[in-house]
């Protein structure tokens, strides 16, 4: 959804008072959230749209004929329609609703893996991958023996692209993410989607970190399977989506088995519903999908122009501040360009371990992550057991990044 | 809030009590093809005897509610005897005239589209529109008749 | 959880006072809500939960160390214990948290079915499973051609077991409803768990209608494997719960892969996280863990046999108010014994077809469902392709049951 | 809310600077295990001695925070040297210690338990349970430890 318009700046003190818990005190201060890449926090307008829908509407969707479930049906289906705008999608009948992006992954390794890969059939992913796109693969490696790449991560915290095309040859599926979590990186989607399609593969993109950042359009990226995870958002916590082009999604067999799924069941057998909900067994996240299209709202009033220039030129912000306070004390992990990377800082400090680096923060009520953020191959690319995470979103400021410069000079009190 | 006036025209009701053309055909030469609501359980099997460029013969049965019965009765009387192009523009028309609202539940926006030929009787049928949940009814046999034709078109090889 | 004291009647009027939706109308009139089976309504007090939970405490679980993470972490595993305690599990480590029951029951199908079950295997279910119940195991029928058994539904809408052991010889698994979502009839636990043990099978009980409405104690009922979904229980959407015991759950593999469910990954396999995380990849369910605790806690303060006595009467009341007014006009499926059902009561009302039904009795704001209620194979049992079902919970009271018998005769008027 | 000086005391602070019994043993004699914080990523192999009775010598290596180094640290020197039987009385103790607050993150509720040996340096971790998830940290090396010793006591067929 490229926005040719000039951004309006993002107006963080206001946007602030959308965001309840920022009011919270921690240790008698003001809480500093640094961990939107591990889970943003929610504005009013998500919480209150799920509580209407709750006291007004409630009911169970694509069933009822009644009144509150015909619109509980249309508001579901709205929140489908929103999440389609929001990335791009041709039609609404590609956006699979699941419980995370974690299950979108899944249900492709599951569903088009099950049905296209076989023994010695090649899966190109890379060094920098979230568990999410690791695991699910690898399931199927020990499962039916398929053949895993991976694109190198370089010293510069970019994927190394060197080999790309030997790497592809032969692949059947690419599948990388558009924003690493721990280095904040940005990949070349189109450019490795244009040479995988070359080569004969598909391209699954992890967009979990990539659409709360950036506008995202799938079909400018050029790839066949999208997915993000509302948590991470401004959503709710319980949903998630998988995109697929629709061609690929009505040829899948179907995942997980139950209601809405089908369209006949027989005790012989059974019949599939047409795409999405051919996809959605049982009852679907509701009110989470009402929360969802919220957040999409909250995002789209701002405009992801808007958010990506807030979110660069606070990384550039940090990056600068915290090198200059503490110079080669401070080491941050990935590229230091604040065009290569979204809001998402990895850092070393001295020797602190992250652990107690983020126990003592939190002293400050400032909240970064610590540990190996569910992606152990790239931290043993980068030879290191953890790293210390702070990631911003709109409602982060300079202050914040402040606090944070301020209260590393404790840790060093206490470990130095 | 619309009544349920609407959704229950007189024309409707009569199609529900009293079904035209009701029954099976011989398959072969007839062909049959069934269709099911996925969201109510509704079926229903179109018989369609196709010679030449005609619909020679059309039947239905199954089972469902006055509104997937009576747009079946409706549709069995308004394409049986016309050439194959004038039933697939009956067809067209039909669909139109739900598919604003359809849309609105499928997430497909189609806009609003000219009529092509005169749906009589048919547009009893428009009321349905403003209930979209029963829109699945009203398209179930139309749905499954244009599934019919097209794989008379393109026979199974 | 048994309770012995005598159940305090449940007092519906100050019950509605806490579920907002009840006060909205609908063409005018007050809503008599009576579709809970689809799905519940919900307290304040789960709304609240999740709410304050979303203003002061949220983060994502298990990974982070700052003082909200921690907080977010504790609430998410208190709300394991409650449902745990809920429904007499051993420990909490056996509580997996899913989206739906329908996801519990994939997981079972898949992970110990994939494990487990081979060509020629025999699971037995029965005639009036719910889809979540069939197709999982139709899926594992036509993939590695295991063989179905069904235990037959009688004319007076029982199981008939008449020949239980025959059907059970040999059998593998035994998975079925503790309540029909249809009839209503609550099916001999049990009975049938000692036999199918008996017989050297395991068994898995769909306890998604029979927990919001009876005290529950999986010990007591003998089982191996639970699923209850959290929207029918008075609890958000986008949450379920599947209980196994212990030793199972500790030799299945895995199911999803991603984050949360790994001890360690290399590019080349992984090991897996102890369970109950072992199950559950990506972030959780957070809020609606929360609100379902809130759920649990409403329900327990009611205490499950005032809910069930309750539900109890007002379904003995509803069966007999239709008949004497409707006589043989009106025909209920299942058991009218109301010691032998739930709260929900399928109907057939002279010939009018149960959309159309429904669509009347919304005139008169009175919601109950019309279809197959996703059990295709108990409608063909049945001999209808549909009902019209009215299901009731502790919010309904008699005058509820008496708007909708007054609302039928409307439909006599335009269909009699 | 605890202060971090119930976390960091001094002794910790010095067992992570000072780790006592870093290093390797040649595997066999030893047997080496290693154990994985899933939640943060440490990760920590214990080398171990048993001869006869006795645990005659203990190694570490690994990386993690000070928490788990300085529990690893003080485990060596409390265990090495000891009985097999008095070794497993000092993880009993030790984990007691630890779990009524590690249950609270588990879900187990494990009442209190009386302790079998006086502990030592080791109490200076009691501070960690007011920080319940860094009780994984402090555990980490225990449960390796006793992965170990079950499989010394059982070796694999
Ligand atoms: C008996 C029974 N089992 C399973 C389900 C499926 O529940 P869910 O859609 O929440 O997975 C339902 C309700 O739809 C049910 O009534
Ligand atoms: C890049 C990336 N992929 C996948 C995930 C998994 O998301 P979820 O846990 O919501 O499924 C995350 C976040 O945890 C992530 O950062």
């Amino acid at each position: 959804m490229a926005i040719d318009a000039p951004a309006t700046p993002i107006d963080v003190a206001s946007i602030k008072k959308d965001f309840p818990i920022l009011a919270v005190e921690v240790h008698g201060k003001r809480l500093v959230y640094l961990d939107s890449a591990a889970s943003s926090q929610k504005p009013t307008a998500v919480l209150d749209a799920m509580d209407r829908y709750y006291e007004t509407t409630h009911a169970n969707v694509h069933r009822g004929v009644y009144t509150i479930a015909e619109e509980a049906t249309r508001l579901y289906e709205d929140a489908r329609k929103a999440m389609a705008r929001f990335i791009g999608a041709g039609s609404p009948s590609e956006v699979v609703f699941t419980k995370n992006v974690t299950e979108a992954i899944n249900l492709v390794a599951r569903s088009w893996g099950g049905a296209n890969l076989h023994a010695g059939d090649v899966v190109v992913l890379t060094e920098m991958e979230h568990h999410a796109n690791l695991v699910p693969w690898l399931q199927l490696k020990a499962e039916r023996g398929i053949e895993l790449r991976y694109l190198p991560v370089g010293e510069d915290g970019l994927l190394d692209l060197s080999d790309l095309d030997r790497t592809l040859a032969g692949a059947k599926l690419v599948a990388f993410t558009a924003m690493s979590n721990v280095l904040g990186t940005l990949t070349p989607v189109r450019r490795i989607a244009d040479a995988a399609h070359a080569a004969g593969a598909l391209v699954l993109v992890d967009g979990a970190q990539y659409t709360p950042a950036t506008a995202t359009d799938v079909s400018e990226l050029g790839v066949d399977f999208y997915g993000v995870t509302g948590h991470k958002m401004l959503g709710p916590t319980g949903i998630g989506v998988l995109w697929a082009r629709a061609e690929l999604l009505d040829a899948m067999p179907p995942f997980l088995g139950g209601g809405e799924m089908i369209r006949d069941v027989r005790l012989d057998g059974f019949t599939t519903n047409d795409v999405p909900w051919k996809f959605e067994a049982g009852t679907p996240p509701i009110a989470e999908a009402v929360g969802l299209e919220a957040a999409v709202r909250y995002l789209e009033t701002l405009g992801m122009d808007a958010v990506r220039a807030h979110e660069r030129h606070l990384t550039a912000y940090a990056i600068d501040t915290l090198t200059a306070r503490y110079g080669d004390d401070l080491r941050v992990h990935g590229p230091l360009d604040a065009d290569q990377r979204g809001g998402v800082l990895s850092f070393a400090y001295k020797d602190i371990h992250p652990h107690d680096l983020s126990q003592v923060l939190d002293e400050s009520a400032v909240c970064v992550r610590a540990g190996h953020h569910c992606a152990k191959p790239l931290m043993r690319r980068l030879g290191v057991g953890a790293t210390a995470r702070a990631s911003f979103s709109i409602y982060n400021d300079e202050a914040d990044v402040d606090v944070l410069a301020d209260a590393l000079a404790d840790a060093d009190r206490l470990f130095g | 809030m619309p009544g349920l006036e609407d959704l229950y025209r007189e024309i409707i009701l009569d199609h529900y009590r009293n079904p035209r053309n009701r029954g099976e055909l011989p398959v072969p030469p007839a062909h049959a093809e069934t269709g099911f609501n996925p969201l109510c359980g509704d079926e229903i099997t179109v018989y369609v005897q196709v010679d030449g460029d005609t619909v020679t013969d059309l039947r239905l049965t199954g089972q469902g509610c006055s509104i997937s019965q009576s747009s079946a009765s409706m549709m069995s009387t308004a394409v049986k005897g016309r050439s194959l192009e004038e039933a697939r523009a009956v067809i067209r028309t039909f669909k139109a005239m739900m598919s604003v609202h359809e849309a609105r539940l499928d997430g497909d926006d189609g806009g609003p589209v000219e009529p092509e030929v005169a749906l009589g009787d048919l547009e009893a049928l428009q009321g349905v529109v403003k209930f979209p949940v029963r829109i699945k009814c009203a398209t179930l046999s139309w749905n499954t008749l244009t599934q019919a034709l097209d794989s008379i078109a393109a026979p199974a090889s």
